[in-house]
């Protein structure tokens, strides 16, 4: 149903021309037929006119019975801009690897045009499908339609948030396990903690195939499960020679780069000391054809990377060094040391302190014991430089005499 | 906006992403074996029996309408059998098995004004945030900035000869909802002028003790208005996080004086070569300037081009400026080293240049 | 032992300098050209005009008595017209001029039981201090344990042939005198008990507030005691570290049963190739066992060969660790890796692994 | 005057033996005609027996007008060793570089003999000739007996402590200022500061005369002022050959180890890329005949090192990244920086508070503003990482409307 222009909107036109496609065109495409969407523009405009955003919180919206995948959001402006009174996201949590066919692209498109603002994010920065924009009373319309497609909603709020993944086997050469089918197992087998918020504040999976980490695991998770391999680089030599025909300087791109500084190239052959390996897959990201990760893969065991709030960024640590990650996924050691994870986590956790931060309130060393977990020198950068070290153990006197 | 409602279901989860792939993938999964970058933004997959699978990457705004997406779908029936997949920056990839649909695709994208690239050694899209399209705390906006950028950067998009991968993010507030912390440039919004407090609404609408608790400086102190519990800020004490604004509606600090652009650079996520490195403060400040931002998007432009001209092959950002080390940095981009520069919140005492590993030229 | 006693001066500060340098000094003073190490301990440095200095590096215990003193004053005067100086790590040096001087002065050194050497790529003497010969904080012996590792070590004292220098210090409680925090191994004597209040003298020696600041973890509390102001200790809090004995006599910790010895590594001051580091805690407890300290004894040696079997050229102990990872130090070593090793001080969370830069082999 | 051996020492025997130079030998050498030497050998025994110290601290002893210089000792057992009973050591300031004539040295042996325990260090970690061991009554006749030598008190307690520096030009080619001439500039200027404990903390000084840092400056001063040069390293290229020839691997040995990555070796030339020289001094060790710093040469002042208490240790950070040090010294503007740092560490340093410490406390930005310098990028390893910035200036709308 075609909507009249009910703004001009100078400023923002600007950013319709270049080469890069334009979200301004996509907001204007949107509005010919979707108030909501032609209320945006004209608020975004005033945004942009006046240096400063129009929204605010609210009282928490959500579906029936669950927790999280709504987030509230209202204008300070709804009189001036009445459709978008109302403009709540919804997440959907996208299938693993964000593949999709035609046909399921357009059921979505079909229940938003419906219900919504016809705009999205494909995808959010966690990985969900972003509607962009609806009213209260249309969330379970959406929901219902989304159920009914085979969609469900994804996290938000102290959660399990919507797990993520590489592509991995179904595309990558590189992935050292499964990680769609991990990804996908994950999200159903705690499809109650992402729906429901019972944590000290929410809690995100992602999962990389090999540590190229291309959904940035290390950076955005409080898991990161990122594939390795802890045998033998495999190597053809006969296509590292072609590498080097074609130009590749071996010496200088490779051996020179290499961080485990293990790797020697006579100009006839490569010569990797494995034992010196840090996995970092500078080589064989450059001779892809020559090189690849051995054969005895699975994935070392991150936990805690966060944005800055409160106390700073956290990039994941080491809590399993290699684990094999193969199926019946229900049988695997992991589940258990997650769930105990979890269980001190919302014991001693402060309100929104998130598992990072907790771990380096209490001590990784303490948590280990929590968890129990062996300490392993793998878990850290380097061992202690101060000597503030607390024995555990002490002698009585009286014990001795 | 109204339909007959189907039966309630919950907790389905979302659906078996077997459903979605293509047949070449299905026979093929985990038996991929390497591949090639045929030019920018095309990439063939070689599996163990040789069968091929050809990407086409596609740059995209992420803010798209449902007209958009209908388009994907349009465009994937008609050169993919259907078949298409989103990238973790949010680019959009068509998965095709036959070599001549390629430059046919290709035409209809950059027709469509999705120009195709993005792979390799190149920039790809940035991965964003709300801004002031959605969310509530953002000091900048994020599409406008992220459009006018890509313009300026979009031949590196549509290229595979940079000395290696770039990877830009940018986020509205502290929150780093683009968790831009790790990238090779960061855009980050930010607040400069301590929160109000609306003392009215404040007891009505939060809770005190999660409040102050919520500070990471410890600005926020009890305090009483009208008899009841109320806070007041330590200005001095107040860095502009909004953690407080996120926890209490009441303590707005968007304000259109002071709120503006910073701008981070040399981290990284990959494992390779180097570890992953956090992203450091390059420009602390920068004005919002919409719709174009010209100050923000030269000094991007500015310090990636340095690079270009600088940076070995194969060093990111981070590990060019490893090499060089940070003054040669700041003397080289001609950026004023002013106190922001110097770290001190937590650990700022590791972050003094404790060793004469310095560079005079 | 009374004398006569001269006019009383102060503040002179200590003698000139230039009083006590042989003539060859002077005139060279700034103008070395380049050295050369001729053989372990023997250097001889070219000027500018050509002119040799020779130079006789001895080992010493550091604790010396003024007959030794003497002794080597008279060498002085017999090989070097009386010319010689002490060194940074406490070894004697003898400065000559006449090349046949070199090995009976040698002779006469080896003789006198002080082996000629310390200089290039070896071990020099252990930087160490007082233990029980004379401090009152001492966990452990200082000189015994000196003694016991170089009597071990001796031949990488007399050599040029390790992969780069390696540097032992050894301080007797964590005020580290020896200031052994940046050695290739340090050698370092803790407590593992928390201190004692001597409630009756304590309120008589000791200030309370500067003895309650003094602890790092906060583990000591105000307290009554026969109504006078007491501090009591939170034994769970105390890590051992001695400052409030420092401060306060009347809180001994020294303790037979609980006192010993820690092991650390990779720590280097010099700029040259990599930054200078702290020493990391590789053995977090062995016990004092006089006079010859086996166990410490051979946990040096061992590490000081699994580096000269393991590190490449040039590299200081903490660089050959920093190039194969800590992990494959300890598998190497076969030191057990234990919750100590674990920082759990300030800054702990930036020494947690953040990558998966690791080794398994 | 000879004095009976009082105690069997088996344990100590056992450290006569072995290559290394016996300190029981020296104690039991000294206690042939000393007293307090041979108590010292009984008490030390039983040490050795009960694995446990036998001195404690005592009130504060030093000679008339000084308040450091002195280290009171007291033995817990005087009955048993009275000859130790009080057996507090002396600090000598010990000549800069350490360099003696014999007669000089005689001279101090003939005080000691005299008035001590026969026994010393030479030197002590700051520097000093440690006289070890003597009674409240001598420390006065000994310090005249000194004076009128030459020689005076080095530091203890809250004071400036005796400066040390390497034999910088006195005997090494690449000393990049004259670090002995500094630091008896340097310590005659502060005899007062060094004698009479006024500051928060100890104050210690190193100058080392280049980055291979001979005194361990960088981890051991809370002011290290460390040699170094900013123009190029001057190149012999012919006996860079001579290098090569006699078997050194340039490419390997110094190419792939140089920090700045800009070595180049062609097999004839060395090329260096000075604006990429990090001043680490690898290249000029290992090729001394052939490379030295360059000719525009002076140091860097780095502040704040110090062992672990109580915040954990520190290596000192870079102040001033590069100054010339040539005479006059009184002239160079460093005291006044030195002078303003002192003054504003007295003010708000507290008790026990080195100055390394109290920079982090304080901020290093804060700390800069304080002493009048200007943040310079050399001064950081690396710019902040976290976006936790007190913007000093903000509009406020009144301002503008
Ligand atoms: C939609 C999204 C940004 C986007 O445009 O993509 C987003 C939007 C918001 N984030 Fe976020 N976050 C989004 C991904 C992230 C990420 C990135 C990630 O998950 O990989 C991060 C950094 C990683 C991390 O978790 O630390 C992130 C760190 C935060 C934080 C800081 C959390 C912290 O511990 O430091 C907050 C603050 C909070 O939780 O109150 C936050 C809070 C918010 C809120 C809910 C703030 C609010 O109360 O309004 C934002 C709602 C905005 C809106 O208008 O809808 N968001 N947020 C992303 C979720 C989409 C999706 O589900 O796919
Ligand atoms: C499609 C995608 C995964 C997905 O499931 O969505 C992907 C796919 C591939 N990545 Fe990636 N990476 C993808 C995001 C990432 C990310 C995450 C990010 O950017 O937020 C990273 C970490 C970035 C960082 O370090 O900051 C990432 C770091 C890498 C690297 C390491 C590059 C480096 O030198 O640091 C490689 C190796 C290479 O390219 O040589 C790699 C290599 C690859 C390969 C070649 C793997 C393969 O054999 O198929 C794929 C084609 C890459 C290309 O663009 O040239 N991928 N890759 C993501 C595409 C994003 C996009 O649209 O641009
Ligand atoms: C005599 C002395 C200075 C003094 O005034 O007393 C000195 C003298 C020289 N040092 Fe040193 N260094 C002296 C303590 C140090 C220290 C401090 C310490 O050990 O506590 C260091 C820092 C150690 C550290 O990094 O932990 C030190 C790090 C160096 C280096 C850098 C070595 C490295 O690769 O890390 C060199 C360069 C070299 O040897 O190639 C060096 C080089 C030299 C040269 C070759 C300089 C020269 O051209 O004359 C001198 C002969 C050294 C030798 O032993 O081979 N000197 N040198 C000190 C002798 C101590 C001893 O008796 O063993
Ligand atoms: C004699 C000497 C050790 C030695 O055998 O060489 C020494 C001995 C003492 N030091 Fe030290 N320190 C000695 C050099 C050092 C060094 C090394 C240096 O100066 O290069 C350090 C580490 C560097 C530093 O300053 O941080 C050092 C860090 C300490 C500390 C910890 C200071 C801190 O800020 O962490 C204390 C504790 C204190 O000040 O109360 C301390 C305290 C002490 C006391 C005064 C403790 C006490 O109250 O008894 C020791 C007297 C022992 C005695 O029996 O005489 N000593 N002290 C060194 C002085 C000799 C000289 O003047 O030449
Ligand atoms: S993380 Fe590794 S396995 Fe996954 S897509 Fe990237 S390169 Fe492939
Ligand atoms: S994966 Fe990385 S560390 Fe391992 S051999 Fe290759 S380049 Fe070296
Ligand atoms: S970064 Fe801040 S302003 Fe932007 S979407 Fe996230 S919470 Fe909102
Ligand atoms: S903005 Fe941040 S620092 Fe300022 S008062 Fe709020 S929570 Fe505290
Ligand atoms: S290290 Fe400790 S015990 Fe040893 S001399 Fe110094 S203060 Fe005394
Ligand atoms: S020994 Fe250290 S940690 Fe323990 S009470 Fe004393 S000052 Fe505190
Ligand atoms: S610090 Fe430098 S100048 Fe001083 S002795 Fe050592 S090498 Fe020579
Ligand atoms: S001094 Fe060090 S950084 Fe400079 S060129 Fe030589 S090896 Fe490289």
């Amino acid at each position: 149903m075609p909507v009249e222009k009910k703004y001009e909107t100078p400023l923002l036109d600007q950013l319709e021309s270049g080469g890069w496609p334009s979200f301004v065109k996509e907001i204007k495409s949107a509005a010919e037929d979707n108030a909501m969407a032609n209320d945006l523009l004209g608020l975004l405009e005033q945004s942009y006119q006046e240096k400063i955003g129009h929204w605010k919180h609210g009282g928490i919206v959500g579906v029936m019975g669950y927790g999280g995948g709504v987030i509230g959001r209202y204008t300070d402006l709804p009189e001036k801009y009445p459709a978008i009174s109302h403009f709540h996201t919804m997440r959907i949590n996208q299938p693993a690897g964000w593949f999709y066919t035609s046909e399921a692209l357009r059921t979505l498109c079909d229940i938003w045009d419906a219900h919504g603002s016809g705009l999205t994010n494909m995808h959010g920065s966690t990985g969900d499908i972003i509607f962009l924009g609806t009213r209260t009373e249309e969330l379970e319309p959406i929901f219902s339609k989304l159920t009914a497609a085979g969609f469900d909603l994804g996290g938000s709020g102290s959660d399990v948030r919507t797990p993520s993944c590489c592509c991995g086997k179904a595309r990558c050469e590189w992935a050292c396990y499964d990680t769609m089918g991990l990804t996908y197992y994950i999200t159903n087998r705690y499809q109650d903690e992402l729906h429901r918020p019972a944590f000290p504040y929410k809690m995100k999976f992602k999962m990389s195939g090999c540590p190229n980490d291309c959904v940035a695991s290390v950076a955005r998770a409080d898991i990161s499960i990122i594939g390795t391999w802890r045998d033998e680089i495999q190597v053809n030599q006969e296509e590292v020679r072609n590498y080097a025909k074609s130009g590749l300087d071996i010496t200088k791109e490779i051996a020179m780069l290499c961080p485990g500084k293990c790797i020697e190239w006579n100009g006839n052959e490569i010569q990797i000391d494995n034992s010196n390996c840090r996995h970092c897959m500078h080589c064989i990201n450059l001779m892809p054809k020559a090189l690849a990760p051995g054969k005895d893969r699975g994935a070392a065991i991150l936990v805690g990377s966060k944005a800055p709030i409160v106390e700073g960024a956290l990039l994941s640590s080491v809590l399993v060094p290699f684990i094999k990650l193969e199926e019946p996924y229900d049988d695997l050691e992991i589940w258990e040391l997650i769930e105990n994870m979890w269980d001190i986590w919302c014991e001693e956790g402060k309100n929104r302190e998130r598992i990072g931060e907790f771990i380096q309130r209490v001590g990784l060393g303490n948590f280990l014991d929590a968890v129990g977990l062996e300490p392993q020198p793998e878990m850290v950068a380097f061992p202690r430089d101060n000597p503030y070290v607390f024995y555990e153990e002490y002698f009585e006197e009286e014990e001795d005499q | 906006m109204s339909d007959a409602q189907p039966k309630r279901l919950t907790d389905i989860g979302p659906p078996h992403y077997q459903l979605f792939l293509p047949p070449i993938i299905k026979e093929n999964y985990g038996k991929w074996k390497y591949h090639e970058i045929l030019k920018p933004g095309v990439m063939v997959h070689y599996s163990e029996n040789n069968e091929k699978l050809y990407t086409v990457r596609a740059g995209s705004p992420r803010l798209i309408s449902t007209k958009k997406i209908r388009k994907y779908a349009e465009l994937a029936d008609k050169y993919c059998d259907g078949f298409l997949r989103f990238t973790s920056r949010h680019n959009v990839e068509f998965l095709l098995t036959k070599e001549e649909n390629i430059e046919p695709l290709i035409a209809e994208l950059e027709a469509l004004g999705h120009p195709v690239g993005g792979t390799g050694n190149a920039i790809s899209s940035i991965v964003h945030t709300q801004g002031w399209v959605h969310c509530h705390s953002a000091a900048t906006d994020a599409s406008g900035i992220v459009k006018s950028v890509m313009d300026e950067l979009l031949p590196y998009f549509k290229t595979i000869e940079l000395p290696a991968k770039i990877r830009v993010a940018l986020a509205c507030c502290l929150n780093m909802c683009g968790a831009v912390h790790c990238s090779d440039i960061a855009i980050l919004g930010i607040h400069r002028r301590p929160p109000r407090v609306d003392k009215e609404s404040l007891p009505k609408i939060c809770e005190i003790p999660n409040l102050i608790a919520s500070c990471p400086t410890a600005a926020i102190r009890p305090s009483q208005y009208q008899g009841k519990p109320s806070v007041e800020i330590d200005e001095d004490k107040c860095m502009f996080c909004a953690n407080c604004y996120t926890v209490c509606p009441a303590l707005p600090l968007n304000n259109p004086l002071n709120d503006g652009v910073s701008i981070w650079v040399g981290g990284k996520v990959s494992n390779a070569r180097h570890e992953p490195m956090f992203s450091k403060l390059a420009i602390p400040f920068l004005p919002n300037n919409p719709p174009r931002w010209p100050e923000v998007t030269s000094a991007v432009k500015h310090i990636v081009e340095l690079w270009l001209k600088n940076a070995k092959k194969h060093e990111r950002i981070g590990e060019w400026i490893e090499r060089i080390g940070w003054p040669k940095f700041f003397r080289l981009a001609d950026i004023p080293f002013q106190k922001e520069h110097i770290d001190d919140f937590k650990h700022a005492g590791l972050s003094y240049k404790r060793s004469v590993h310095l560079t005079y030229m």
